[in-house]
């Protein structure tokens, strides 16, 4: 099964029995549904679909309209990009609402588009911005397992929050992992593997970028911790930290594009610690304007040197 | 003009605008007097249009508000005391000290969101009435904005939203021909709202003159038009906001007109009595010329008594 | 209908809109054989507007284009080469290698703006236009969006502003009637483009049938008049994105309609020649049926010659 | 002087040779002028002022589109949140523009509303996610110093930048400095005093904190190095851990109500050095909603613990 697939169908299972959620926004209820992702809801689940017009921050509006009325709703956006026509709803509606602790639910379900060849107009991958400016809780689904436990947990329930998918994901076989060893009750961050010489943690959408590196582990013989960072914002890092500690070495993987990220916060909070022993934080190179250029946009791994490094 | 005597005209209309009025004034009064650290854009010359909304509003009806909401807050709520102690933050003001006077709402009173961002309420305003669309409810959401708000996208974006979903909207356009120290022709071309109204084939009705009792009967009318045709409608509201003064400067030696935006009113007191211009754009001249002076007197002594304990 | 003979027409207007047609379906051709890692937007259908408007540009003036822009480029650049090398992301590409297709814009060519974000380009070309205003410079900015793209709050708060400057702007809203898989009445009531336009008091005229030579003559006219009048014009064109198919699904057994979007046309091929519909939504179609057949298939062999170094 | 005397006269020094330059933005020509802001620039300096409508999203557009044709702008804001409006062009169009590298200049220079009181929605100062979230170069002016290197350098030069200013200092007593010890060559940070004690990093606007600081730490006999950071974006702090590492204890402070914040990026820096023996980072309290309620928003050091946490 591949990614929206299995998304999709993640997203039909949490909405079962939630009568009376609308699923709206644009092309959700024609065409390929948005790629797939909200095929089938209508009929499936009994939620409703509203194919909507062409105006982000209106629709941002009113699914908070909905939710001060009691309504629950979901807004999908093809586009994470186009949210930024959204964002004065995002900011200034939402922290009004909250203030009311809502009892209805308002997702925004948005696409990062992070394939690349777009061009530089639409490829934005920076969820943890959004998050930022009003504070928003905002998480990003990479596999199976966050994918269950995110949706399960944020989809539907009381308050606000921006769920990210990645486009680059889509179409691929989805990423599973044979076991959750621990994680944060939010889904904050979720633990994968639990190994002796190496602590990974990936934020944003760079799960295959770690995975890969366990991969070239791995073949050194050495075995790592791999953590899935799925909150734009800062969360409780000590048992992260934790890890690190035993093992000694921490690598922080980043693909966003954004200038501030939480990935610093977990790198100023590991470098306090005596115990962890190399710090790697890998983020995208910003140097010239490249990354403005159509292209594969995707953070790319010198697992070699990454691993010299963090074993040094 | 043929006089009235109070209660062919409504008597609760006639005492709503004077409470509306004469609470302003109290407010006027303790803002000169330095006693708020929120700031206030009196609605001075508002009132009529205020009551005859909330006159207007049945149980389940909402209204949905802007920064400058006195007029209508007070309107709705009735107590100019829980105002006031909004305005200074008290736990027991018409807030709870949360919302101070920019976003002041109440659902309890009907006042459901108000925003101090323009624009920023109608999309709200659209979502909750797709809620109550969707819930079935036998209710009107009733948007307030002006003049210059209806420069944002998000006016048209919001039309375009009303309409297609066919949703029980009143926008209420207050137009006073100012955006802050900007006169419309100052800012912008003119936006003919009639025609505009066409281009989406929304009703459209123009009001003036500040005659309470008219403005009542044609809400009404507009309101039964809404519940029945399950479609949005603009209403156009010319008025003036009281309160302007003159400023000599070197360039005016003759005196500057300064039109009143917000703060104290500096140039009207209380101690003037209710009336603030003697011309129609003072919906308390209108009532006054409508109504016996003996008993107009008597509702303005009513009054002042009532909110006596307010004052400074 | 009368036939003309190419020298009548304008041989220059032919010629072009068969390279802007041939062009595309060159480009469709490598498309469906793989060669593009950039998602296009092809413009099969609105070859007429395209080529109207590079022959009724002055020197001085600028084209702002949106992601569905090929045709456009293409009629400005005159070549396919450069096209696809843009879209093989080649240095020698009409944007270097640095805007695929969805912003490809060059200043040269007199495109000087192309954003692939819906309404995004309304307020870009607003400033342009108050830039030529205030260095006086005798020229027209063109501005191309959709019936999509108008949706958004951008489009009507740069009527404003373009209106408010007196800047000579032409607004060309392509109307195929689609965003995305959504027809119009599947996203929202209908927006009267001639009645928002008197709204603003702004000039609408409307264009339609696809004939070269007729639509050349009124932007001409329109240009000679915002020139005049120093003032925006809104034109509405009415025309249909080419290269749709059915689909038969367990739904639709019959086969459902699926419009073209983006992607290979997969049902277009350059072997079946430059006429994809025999009708008037194709403007080659109206092309042939003015002309001789004889001329027609001759201006068709020479365009094919000069292409036949792209094509797979 | 006060601060936003002192800013408009730097305002005007720095366009007194700059025909040609647009001074733009909602009643920058009328009433107060935004407070005095941009009072007398039309007048003493040759540049043009317009007065615009209520359209941010347009209105920055439209800046990057006078950039675009090689006119120079400045775009003033009455408020920064407004700017949550105008996020797609900040984003999208400079991403474009930027490619370009633009002889032209275009500066949003846009007042944060940090007086407190204005409410929940009217009280934004996330200078730093607007700027984070395009990699924008991004300025916040707190006193004499900063201002005159800032607008000197940034206010008319090529490129794209956005200066904020504090509505809080707005009517206070400019804050002055001796003497500019050391800065980087942008104003991405200025260095004011050079003490042995401790080493204080002030960033957004809370350098009235970092001065109140420094006389809490006089009255126990101990001198301090202060720091302003001026730039929204993490700089090259070389200089300021050079300086931290001498005095052994860095102080960072940070006013700003972003998730995400450059400050981060300093304490995660100095967590590497040895040689700073104690770190304090003094962030706003997000624990409760109380940040959204109509206050005094000015963070509030415990000076005393402050100092005891640093020099243990």
């Amino acid at each position: 099964m591949n990614y929206v697939g299995f998304v999709n169908q993640e997203l039909k299972k949490a909405l079962k029995d939630k009568k009376g959620v609308i699923v709206f926004g644009q092309n959700v209820g024609t065409g390929s549904c948005v790629s797939g992702l909200s095929r089938g809801i209508e009929k499936e689940t009994g939620c409703r679909v509203l194919n909507t017009q062409n105006s982000e921050n209106t629709l941002v509006g009113a699914g908070f309209g909905m939710m001060r009325n009691g309504v629950s709703s979901i807004y999908i956006m093809k586009q994470l990009d186009f949210l930024l026509l959204g964002i004065d709803q995002l900011v200034n509606t939402y922290n009004y609402i909250r203030v009311f602790k809502p009892s209805a639910s308002f997702t925004i379900l948005a696409v990062v588009v992070d394939n690349g060849y777009q061009g530089m107009q639409s490829s934005l991958n920076n969820l943890a911005d959004f998050c930022s400016i009003a504070r928003i809780p905002g998480y990003a689904i990479t596999n199976r397992r966050d994918a269950e436990k995110i949706i399960g947990a944020h989809l539907v329930s009381p308050g606000f929050r921006i769920i990210g998918l990645s486009q680059r994901l889509f179409g691929r076989e989805l990423i599973d992992f044979e076991q959750v060893i621990s994680c944060e009750a939010d889904g904050g961050w979720l633990q994968y593997t639990d190994g002796a010489d190496v602590t990974i943690a990936c934020f944003n959408f760079s799960i295959p970028q770690g995975r890969g590196l366990i991969e070239a582990l791995k073949d050194k013989g050495k075995e790592a911790s791999l953590f899935s960072i799925n909150s734009s914002s800062p969360v409780e890092w000590s048992p992260i930290i934790a890890n690190a500690c035993q093992t000694g070495a921490i690598v922080v993987i980043d693909d966003i594009k954004s200038v501030n990220s939480p990935s610093v916060d977990l790198v100023a909070r590991a470098r306090g610690e005596e115990k962890i022993r190399t710090i790697t934080h890998i983020t995208r190179d910003f140097s010239s304007l490249d990354w403005l250029r159509p292209n594969a946009d995707e953070l790319v791994l010198n697992n070699k040197n990454i691993i010299h490094q963090a074993l040094k | 003009m043929k006089k009235m005597n109070v209660s062919e005209m409504s008597e609760k209309a006639a005492n709503d605008l004077l409470m509306v009025r004469l609470g302003q004034l109290v407010v006027n009064e303790r803002y000169k007097n330095g006693d708020f650290k929120v700031p206030i854009h009196l609605a001075l010359g508002h009132e009529a249009i205020a009551v005859a909304v909330s006159q207007t509003m049945e149980p389940e009806d909402q209204l949905v508000l802007s920064h400058r909401n006195i007029h209508y807050n007070l309107a709705r709520s009735g107590s100019v005391k829980e105002e006031i102690d909004e305005y200074l933050l008290k736990p027991e003001g018409a807030g709870g000290g949360w919302l101070g006077s920019m976003n002041l709402s109440r659902k309890s009173e009907g006042v459901a969101y108000t925003s101090s961002i323009l624009g920023n309420n109608l999309p709200v305003a659209s979502g909750m009435a797709l809620a109550n669309k969707t819930r079935e409810k036998e209710s009107v959401v009733i948007v307030v904005t002006g003049d210059g708000a209806m420069e944002e996208g998000a006016f048209y974006e919001s039309l375009t939203f009303m309409k297609t979903f066919g949703l029980r909207v009143i926008v209420i356009v207050e137009d006073n021909g100012w955006s802050l120290a900007s006169r419309i022709h100052e800012r912008r071309c003119e936006i003919d709202l009639n025609q505009l109204a066409k281009a989406f084939g929304i009703r459209h009705d123009t009001m003036e003159g500040n005659d309470i009792a008219r403005y009542i009967e044609t809400l009404r009318d507009i309101r039964e038009w809404t519940m029945d045709k399950n479609e949005p409608v603009i209403v156009h509201v010319l008025l003036t906001t009281l309160g302007h003064w003159t400023m000599k400067t070197e360039d005016y030696p003759e005196g500057k007109f300064i039109n009143y935006h917000a703060g104290p009113a500096k140039t009207v007191n209380i101690g003037d009595g209710p009336v603030i211009e003697n011309s129609e754009a003072d919906p308390v001249f209108v009532l006054k010329s409508r109504l016996d002076e003996t008993e107009f007197d008597k509702l303005v002594k009513n009054q002042l008594q009532n909110l006596s304990g307010e004052l400074p």
